[in-house]
């Protein structure tokens, strides 16, 4: 290769670098001494790229250099978000786990509430539930059932290891505890255990 | 280095007119300058000799010239330009008269080195500028790549979820249902009729003084050996209440020494007789 | 060079193709294999493009890929707009970036005259400066240094590149001190005026 070239190869690698739209061959011509070998530049230059992470693509005439193909996925960065579920998509995915095969009418039957689209979604997305056989009911409602990735998220061997009901109960999930309980200022009148406590309390009410 | 002689008083270059044409010019231009010392630069400058071999006094004369023309134009000038008229007038002073002035004070060397060394520092500065701003620059001579593709960021989502959310929310749900039909539990408790029964009972076994019964503090009123938090609790609030219902209607008077002290009932027995 | 290595080396260039802004080490070592050496393959490429119409370009360890400065000419590219400095701006600059770091008050002293607020906005917005450390003198006022958009819009390396500072740095001309006071009242003004701009730019960064 001549000096001459080497150095026109320069500039029309810097042109192709720096220009925001790929080029066509008239507009190299333009910029480049009369009589290049434009194309026999672009080749040489392609060649030198070829093994490249950086391409020069030839686009039906256009050229333009382009990030090699195959390194998409080393380009990007994978990074962690950490998102809670809403209280509808913890509810809906729980009556799934517990009532599968289950239509969304059943769904929402049992929340008494109407399940929004994008609910089901997201926690499809998560890939927790996938869509299971139509009930073979009028109407043939889709029914949805956990996947894989349900058993491997919360730890579970099976859906046998999920808590029956009764367990739920043993453990307090399913406590029916009256509303002025759970106050937690007036907790402390139902906490009478001993008379020691109540003296106490008894003593501090003096004190007022 | 400032040699001594430039501190003489040197035959004047220019004449008087001169510097007074040359400070109308300058003034004419005084926007186009960049406070008093880019003045004194310009008006060196035209002294057409190196910086360190300026002549300072011809600076200050030239100076104080053009502060008297501004004035003379009632141009007004920054703060900064009075405050160097100000500084140069009393290096000329010290130039002039060397050897009077205080011993503290900065001898007019001194003085005059600092503006030699303050315009040398200006001047330079502005040369960096030029030069700074004739190298190639970016978008000009020299240029990024045209069609950057950008860095993805892919995000992965990892979901806070733990079991005890799921059975946590499918409990919920269950519990929804049951509350459906869900009864009060019975809560022992002393109601107001209750109270107002025992309350007056008691107040009228009172030993009296006059027309009234002596003190007697709220939680006497109350039930003995209450063991219900509850019930206790329930027991003094109806008390208060219905003490302050007699006393309403004028058939006690409560008293308190002040916050959280025992409050203190009587009954009174001022309205008997009237009725 | 190892297999591996070039891999590395296809990824790294094609994410200084793909950036438009200068990458620094931090930013290349998240997308590469842990324990990859940066430093060595950032050498080798550059090496690589030395000669080349495109520079990989070394600006205080951030990096970025831009056109030969020596093709300006040649490359008759559409040149952006700039917009025309006011002299305050470039001798402030030039200031900045030979003195750095510097105070307000001491830009003001060197230039005798009385900084504009909106000087330092300008050259802030063009991304040339930045706020350095504050000094430990009284009033803790705050410091200008240069940011890497300076040097990348002056294509140098670093600040030793500085055009004449050698010969500034002999002539002792690089002296921050106050030589004559010819500001009225400048020192408790100015800090004071350096301590609201400082908080005003702490609050913008909090707002961010």
């Amino acid at each position: 290769m001549t000096q001459v070239q080497t150095e026109d190869i320069r500039v029309l690698e810097a042109m192709l670098f720096a220009s925001a739209e790929p080029l066509s061959l008239t507009t190299i011509r333009e910029r480049l001494p009369a009589n290049s070998d434009v194309g026999g530049m672009l080749m040489a230059l392609q060649k030198t790229y070829d093994k490249r992470g950086v391409h020069l693509v030839d686009m039906d005439g256009e050229w333009a250099f382009r990030t090699a193909q195959d390194l998409g996925e080393a380009l990007q960065l994978k990074k962690e978000v950490q998102r809670k579920l809403s209280r509808a998509a913890m509810e809906t995915l729980a009556i799934i786990a517990y009532h599968q095969p289950v239509t969304r009418a059943e769904i929402e039957n049992i929340r008494g509430v109407a399940t929004h689209k994008g609910t089901l979604d997201v926690l499809m997305e998560a890939g927790w539930i996938k869509p299971g056989r139509r009930r073979e009911t009028p109407g043939r409602p889709l029914t949805w059932v956990t996947a894989t990735a349900f058993l491997d998220h919360f730890g579970l061997e099976s859906m046998m290891d999920l808590p029956g009901l009764d367990e739920l109960k043993a453990s307090g999930l399913l406590d029916r505890r009256p509303a002025i309980e759970t106050l937690p200022s007036t907790g402390e009148l139902f906490a009478v255990e001993d008379d020691d406590e109540s003296e106490e309390f008894l003593r501090e009410e003096e004190v007022e | 280095m400032i040699g001594q002689a430039q501190f003489e008083e040197d035959p004047p270059r220019v004449s008087a007119s001169e510097i007074v044409d040359d400070a109308e010019a300058l003034l004419l231009d005084i926007d186009g300058y960049e406070g008093p010392i880019d003045v004194l630069l310009v008006m060196a400058r035209n002294q057409k000799v190196d910086l360190t071999k300026i002549s300072i006094l011809q600076l200050a004369r030239q100076y104080m010239a053009f502060i008297d023309q501004a004035q003379a134009m009632e141009l007004e000038l920054a703060a900064e330009y009075l405050v160097m008229a100000a500084w140069l007038a009393y290096l000329k002073s010290r130039l002039l008269l060397p050897g009077e002035g205080d011993e503290d004070e900065p001898d007019a060397e001194t003085m005059a080195e600092a503006l030699q060394f303050q315009l040398r520092r200006l001047e330079a500065m502005q040369k960096a500028a030029e030069d700074l701003f004739s190298l190639p620059q970016l978008g000009q001579d020299i240029f990024p790549r045209g069609a950057p593709e950008g860095l993805r960021t892919a995000t992965d989502t990892v979901w806070d979820v733990s079991l005890y959310d799921l059975l946590k929310a499918y409990g919920d749900i269950q519990r929804r249902k049951d509350n459906d039909h869900y009864e009060l539990p019975q809560f022992n408790l002393v109601s107001m009729e209750a109270a107002m029964e025992r309350m007056t009972r008691m107040l009228g076994k009172l030993p009296r003084k006059g027309i009234h019964s002596v003190w007697t503090t709220l939680q006497s009123f109350m039930p003995e050996q209450i063991k219900d938090r509850l019930y206790a609790r329930s027991s003094l609030a109806s008390a208060l209440t219905v003490g302050l219902e007699l006393a309403k209607q004028g058939k006690v008077e409560i008293k308190q020494d002040g916050l959280f002290r025992p409050v203190y009932l009587r009954a009174s027995y001022e309205g008997e007789g009237k009725t």
